[in-house]
């Protein structure tokens, strides 16, 4: 074996970084990325299937229903303002203000999923009716699964900082989290226009 | 301690085991089973108050009822069979409803197959001389599927057929009433 | 600051030994975890993870090979009892279910799961947790299907599990239902090794290895990972969503009489199916760079070539799943873009190959064992690159497609493409992974009578494809005349298993009583030659520095290396993206019993699934508390003080 | 009778000069490049490089690249000709005729059904597991499935082409040799996806026109009162509730049709020879002959069995 030589020292390297730099950004890419890239292909198959019916929705089967889902939408739409605040906090080791944004986003969190419920029904075609349910039930479906492990990161994380002292990573697992929670809200609009708006136009 | 492990370890591998066997049994299909010689049709019962000595067949629930292949087999049997042409998808039109809980002549296995094998009024022709005993066994648990009284694990998910009533794995565990026709035990 | 972040080596004197025996004794210290029982089923070292990757998805290959002999046993002469239809149909779809998704991927992703870290010079992998929690994920699936099988409730619909065959009406009990979860296992393993090691191939390269010296092992692994990242979500998709929501909650996804498609199942399928050939084949590739440097002791020819045909390889294979379904009906014109993509691919394939051999014929071959198996994949592999381009033709296709032709091709490809650069691989980096040389003289035996196997078993399936044979026959009329062949193949498959029985003599011999390896016996050029064998669990006592694409056979007499890492905590370096230089120091994670715990609980997820949604939710509950702990964990063996990095604060907290 | 490499129309002839075309080019190089492994790997040749693995001279490396890149270039040269040739072959087998006989086929769990269009209902016959065709004449076949999926391949004739429930789709050839042709379901289908053949059977167009006329005709009644009993056997026990006998009250179509049973030279969709000990031996336990097949072991009395076989000889 060769002897070793040292080339350098990384002893004055910080321990502790933002954003890309950190890996458990890169985990949160790679998990965004799969999830979305399997919603993407579920809204294919959608659309695939969309060419088997003369009708869209098909006949006989109602339109969903647009209330729900658009208050919903328009709350997720507010969720950015405190997953953002929350980030912006962390970023300056704001404990106090992290604390105060992830209860907001919490809540904000907590009622989306829970309307989420009647936005399922909303669909009002049940999954078993045909393939135009079966297909809308588990895009949103599999979205509200996404969702659910947003919110329960999110709820995890609060309460984290609720009951323990929390070492300088948790403000970047903060902006991380809120990095993660865009992903799942941004994701939605595409999957509210195809699924809720979208019947009544193609 | 170690003794309460080997206890939980015992338990736990008895459960895998049974559970392991119980899968064997529901997803076992055997195939190439000898008919057994003689006349076609088992005698049964028609009635408990039938006259004479009561014959009641070995009806080998199980092997039937809790098995997936057989019950599936069944349903192939109904829709060959044309049995949806009175009794529909199960929902009933000319014949009787299979899916709900009410059941004229009984809803335990040997009864079923006495309606199937022999038929029964109103309009019920007898199977006994078309169908095999197994046949009409796989239809008796396809049957009694559909108002589930089978086994969850074995019932049928939907065909691939247009939906027009609930498939048998979505019936919820039902608990039969025997209302009988009017009179209908006095018939023969 | 910017000194540090410079990898170019300034002229030194090296370590003294004792300060190198004195940093591994306190790095031992921090990175060795608890011993026994309880040390193995909670560590999480890439290594140790990555070993019984490697052994269980060994024991894969060779449980689906015995399934593999059985099926032989039966097809060895026209109408054979042996196995009746409905045991074969399973044998065979778990043959298949087995050596794609419990071997074939696992164990290239277990190669990389070792490999990746120590060859790019890192401490440790990026997620180690995950990758334990991967790995039990896929050890659930692992004992499901077997023990399905065992229980009479083994998948018997074929690998791909066509519908309406495995749909609801035509696939009662829950056969499919343990295929269909089987395949999600694989899923979550799969992925989670593949976000592990591309994270670990951008931010833990040791300083100085640019993407440009990226060894083509990591190059091959870092593709294929990104390759699973968009192929698996569409089995998931297929099986985890579709194919299980249709049998079990009576969604109509494949119901043409509810709007659903039959064909739709094989598009969704095809398009993970097809690029899972390359994931298979591209690691398999990789293992075959370092073999053919080392044994022709010539650096290799072309490395930006090699490297782009893996990257073109990969982007091809998404476009041409549609090659597996000339036989439906769908337009003609989109078939023969499929069919200019499918020959399209053969042209990088090609390209590695030339390349290897220009490196060979410039090089001093010596004729070790890995060497044979490269030399055994050339001349199987090829055989079955060219009839694959025959079945990208759509006419000749629809003569052989789903005949014993296809059969033979497939495996001529897999083994030929795969199995045989992994035998390769076993014998070349055993001995970094136990300290022991495998036997050579056993190696040999175990070469050539897996290559006469290979041919024996599988040549003649060429012909009886095209004499009419259909795959997936439990058995056929003597008038047929597939008879003799077949007898032919059956002792083929024999002599196969006869070589993997050697095989498995020479491991155990030489794990127990083999020649020590040394450092480097190969006198091979890559960091993981830098350090023991096997190597320790912090993997470097000081991170290397790398100042070219062969470090150890650079003329330098040291290895240069960064120090600075702290000993008192396990500490890993990050580096930048491309560059590789030196970024942020990364607290890695203690053994943990959570990644098991969580394995467990998504087992109980998708079992349940197939009995009751109940269980479902019992599972995700279980599960809830599991990721509380496992970050509840994490933060109390936190050892400070940390240095902080903010946009807007720099800053010391504890 | 069963094989790819002997074809019998014009199509089955493009596809196996297509595929003698390709082995042979395959063939050349795979066996150039077996020579050439073996000839950079163990030759003793003068460009060997000396012992530093990373010293490669400018010469060497450029004979390297010169050989890489025309290694390269022949394989794009050879691809491109056999994608044009793919596509030649390919253009000719999609070229469908203006006017063919048409037979539906659909594929069951475990047999083929071939119906025969005519304009004329009444005139269309049905059959199974053997379909007649004439020589020199386009056939166009239409293909559904009634359950699963299953494949319609005679390799003599064409290649394959899939029955997937939900969709039609269609093949052609032009049988241009009289004889038999086998074929065999080649999707995966079931328990007995082994045991699901089927027959071409080509013949001069008078001799198929003869055949269709017999076959639009019903059997004649049963002559003696041993066939007559038979025929009882047949209607009252199981048999009439899945097969059909043309001229009786037996018209199911859940199994083959059986009206001209006897004129077919296998049964069992191609599993046993068409004699009276098979047929005997298929009635009395299928299950032992194909486990899983639809058909149930009917218990008759030896008397029954003689006389239900004894009629269904008549059946020509």
């Amino acid at each position: 074996m060769k002897r070793l030589r040292p080339a350098g020292n990384v002893a004055e390297l910080p321990s502790v970084v933002f954003g890309s730099r950190s890996l458990m950004w890169w985990a949160t890419l790679g998990f965004m990325v799969i999830e979305g890239w399997t919603l993407a292909l579920l809204v294919t198959a959608y659309l695939y299937l969309r060419q088997n019916f003369e009708a869209w929705p098909p006949l006989r089967t109602p339109y969903p229903s647009l209330l729900i889902p658009t208050i919903n939408l328009v709350i997720m739409l507010l969720s950015f303002f405190p997953a953002f605040m929350a980030a912006k906090r962390a970023k300056q080791l704001d404990t106090a203000g992290v604390k105060r944004w992830l209860v907001v986003l919490s809540l904000f969190a907590l009622a989306i999923l829970v309307i989420r419920w009647w936005e399922l029904w909303a669909i009002n075609t049940r999954w078993d009716t045909n393939a135009y349910g079966s297909a809308a039930w588990t895009i949103v479906g599999f979205h509200t699964s996404l969702l659910a492990l947003d919110v329960a990161d999110t709820l995890g994380l609060t309460l984290l900082f609720f009951v323990r002292e929390m070492p300088a990573r948790s403000f970047s697992d903060t902006s991380d989290n809120s990095f993660y929670w865009y992903f799942t809200v941004g994701i939605w609009i595409p999957v509210y226009l195809i699924v809720y708006v979208g019947p009544r136009i193609f | 301690m170690p003794t309460t492990y080997r206890h939980r370890g015992a338990i736990s591998l008895a459960l895998f085991t049974a559970a392991s066997l119980a899968a064997c049994e529901r997803e076992a299909r055997r195939l190439n089973q000898q008919p057994p010689p003689g006349p076609p049709v088992t005698f049964v019962s028609q009635s408990p108050l039938q006259p004479g000595p009561t014959v009641v067949t070995d009806t080998a629930e199980g092997e039937f009822d809790d098995n997936a292949y057989n019950t599936s087999e069944g349903q192939t049997l109904y829709s060959q069979m044309n049995c949806s042409g009175c009794h529909s998808n199960g929902g009933g039109n000319m014949g009787p409803a299979l899916m709900d809980d009410e059941w004229l002549y009984g809803s335990k296995p040997n009864q079923i197959f006495a309606s199937i094998a022999e038929g029964r009024a109103n309009g019920m022709p007898s199977w006994k001389y078309r169908l095999t005993n197994k046949q009409i066994w796989q239809l008796v648990a396809y049957v009694r599927s559909l108002s589930g009284l089978t086994p969850k694990g074995a019932r049928p998910a939907r065909s691939d057929h247009m939906m027009v009533s609930s498939p048998p794995n979505q019936t919820p565990n039902a608990k039969p009433r025997n209302s009988g026709l009017p009179g209908a035990s006095q018939r023969p | 600051m910017q000194n540090h972040h410079e990898p170019v080596v300034p002229a030194g004197t090296a370590l003294s030994d004792e300060d190198v025996a004195r940093e591994a004794a306190a790095l031992e210290e921090v990175w060795h975890g608890r011993s026994g029982f309880w040390g193995w089923l909670t560590s999480v070292d890439h290594k140790s993870i990555g070993k019984r990757y490697i052994v269980t998805a060994f024991a894969m290959f060779l449980a689906g090979g015995i399934l593999a002999a059985m099926m032989r046993t039966q097809l060895m002469r026209p109408e054979n009892t042996l196995l009746g239809p409905d045991r074969y149909n399973q044998i065979f779809t778990t043959h298949g279910t087995t050596m794609m998704f419990l071997f074939a991927v696992p164990i290239m992703t277990a190669m990389g799961t070792y490999f990746v870290p120590l060859m790019v010079g890192a401490r440790s992998i990026a997620f180690p947790r995950a990758n334990a929690f991967g790995y039990w994920t896929y050890f659930v699936g692992v004992v499901f299907l077997y023990v399905s099988l065992i229980a009479n409730t083994g998948p018997d619909t074929g690998w791909f599990a066509y519908v309406p065959l495995s749909g609801p009406q035509y696939a009662p009990g829950h056969r499919v239902d343990v295929w269909a979860q089987v395949v999600t296992f694989t899923e979550i393993a799969a992925l989670v090794a593949a976000v592990n090691i591309i994270v670990t191939t951008f931010k833990m390269r040791s300083p100085g290895m640019s993407l440009n010296r990226l060894p083509l092992f990591v190059w091959a692994q870092l593709v294929v990972s990104f390759m699973i990242v968009f192929a698996m979500p569409a089995v998931a998709t297929g099986s985890t969503l579709m194919l299980a929501e249709d049998r079990a909650v009576n969604t109509h996804w494949f119901n043409p009489a509810e709007g659903g498609d039959a064909l739709l199942w094989q598009h969704v399928f095809w398009f993970f199916g097809h690029p899972e050939v390359y994931i298979i084949f591209l690691p398999a590739l990789g293992f075959i760079t370092p073999i053919v440097e080392t044994f022709a002791r010539r650096k290799v020819f072309g490395y930006t070539a090699l490297v782009m045909s893996n990257i073109t390889t990969a982007f091809f294979a998404f476009g041409l799943w549609v090659h597996h379904m000339f036989a439906t009906p769908i337009p003609e014109l989109g078939q023969s873009l499929f069919t200019a993509a499918s020959m399209l691919i053969a042209i990088p394939t090609g390209i590695q190959i030339f390349c290897w051999l220009a490196t060979l014929w410039a090089g001093r071959p010596e004729f070790r064992v890995p060497l044979l198996f490269v030399l055994g994949f050339i001349f199987t592999f090829v055989n079955g690159g060219i009839t694959g381009v025959m079945l990208a033709s759509v006419a000749f296709d629809k003569q052989a497609h789903d005949t014993f032709f296809v059969v033979a091709h497939l495996h001529y490809v897999l083994i030929g493409g795969g199995v045989m650069p992994l035998f390769g691989a076993f014998y070349f980096w055993f001995p970094k992974i136990t300290g022991r040389m495998l036997d050579e003289t056993l190696g040999k035996v175990n070469f050539w009578l897996f290559l006469i196997g290979v041919n024996v078993a599988f040549f003649p399936m060429h012909v009886l494809g095209l004499e009419g044979m259909p795959r997936r026959v439990y058995t056929y009329l003597s008038s047929t005349g597939w008879g003799p062949l077949n007898l032919v193949s059956t002792i083929g498959a024999y002599v196969i298993a006869l070589s993997v029985v050697v095989f498995l003599v020479n491991v155990i011999k030489s794990w127990i009583g083999g020649e020590a390896a040394g450092h480097n016996p190969w006198n091979s050029s890559g960091l993981e030659w830098a350090t023991s064998s096997p190597p320790p669990p912090y993997n470097f006592v000081h991170v290397p520095v790398t100042t070219s694409r062969h470090p150890l056979w650079d003329t330098d007499v040291h290895l240069p290396v960064m120090t600075g890492l702290r000993s008192d905590r396990r500490e890993v370096l990050i580096t930048t993206t491309f560059d590789a230089r030196p970024d942020h120091r990364h607290e890695d994670p203690e053994p943990s019993i959570w990644p098991l715990y969580l394995a467990l609980c998504m087992g109980l997820t998708f079992i349940g699934s197939i009995f009751s949604p109940y269980l479902v939710l019992v599972g995700l509950g279980a599960s809830l508390p599991g990721l509380l702990a496992w970050a509840w964990q994490s933060l109390n063996s936190h050892r400070g003080p940390d240095r902080v990095a903010a946009p807007d604060v720099l800053a010391e907290t504890t | 009778m069963h094989s790819a490499f002997d074809p019998a129309s014009p199509q089955a002839h493009l596809i196996a000069s297509l595929w003698w075309w390709m082995l042979g080019v395959g063939g050349t190089i795979w066996i150039i490049v077996i020579a050439t492994m073996f000839y950079v790997s163990f030759t003793k040749h003068r460009h060997r490089e000396p012992d530093d693995p990373q010293h490669v001279s400018e010469a060497t490396h450029r004979r390297m690249e010169r050989a890489v890149i025309a290694a390269g270039l022949v394989t794009v040269l050879v691809l491109t000709v056999f994608l044009g040739f793919d596509y030649s072959v390919g253009h000719a087998l999609a070229q469908h005729p203006q006017r063919a006989l048409t037979i539906n086929v659909t594929g069951h769990q475990w047999w083929w059904e071939a119906e025969y269009e005519d304009p004329d209902p009444s005139k269309r016959i049905t059959t199974a597991n053997e379909i007649h065709v004439p020589v020199g004449q386009p056939v166009q076949f239409k293909l559904r499935a009634a359950d699963v999926i299953h494949s319609f391949w005679v390799p003599n004739l064409n290649g394959k082409r899939d029955l997937i429930p939900g969709y039609v789709s269609s093949q052609w050839f032009r049988a241009d040799t009289a004889g038999v042709y086998r074929g065999q379901c080649a999707e995966f289908c079931g328990l007995q996806h082994a045991k699901m053949a089927l027959y071409i059977v080509a013949e001069p167009p008078a001799k198929f026109a003869a055949w269709m006329a017999a076959a639009a005709q019903s059997p004649p009644p049963p002559a003696d009162s041993a066939r007559l009993y038979g025929q009882r056997v047949f209607l009252s026990s199981g048999c009439a509730v899945c097969h059909t006998i043309g001229g009786t009250q037996a018209q199911a179509f859940v199994g083959p049709p059986l009206t001209h049973l006897k004129s077919r030279a296998t049964i069992a969709a191609g599993t046993l020879t068409n004699t009276r000990a098979n047929l005997m031996g298929w009635i009395t336990n299928p299950q032992a002959i194909k486990p899983g097949v639809r058909m149930p072991a009917y218990p008759l009395t030896p008397l029954q069995l003689e006389a239900l076989v004894d009629y269904l000889e008549t059946l020509k």
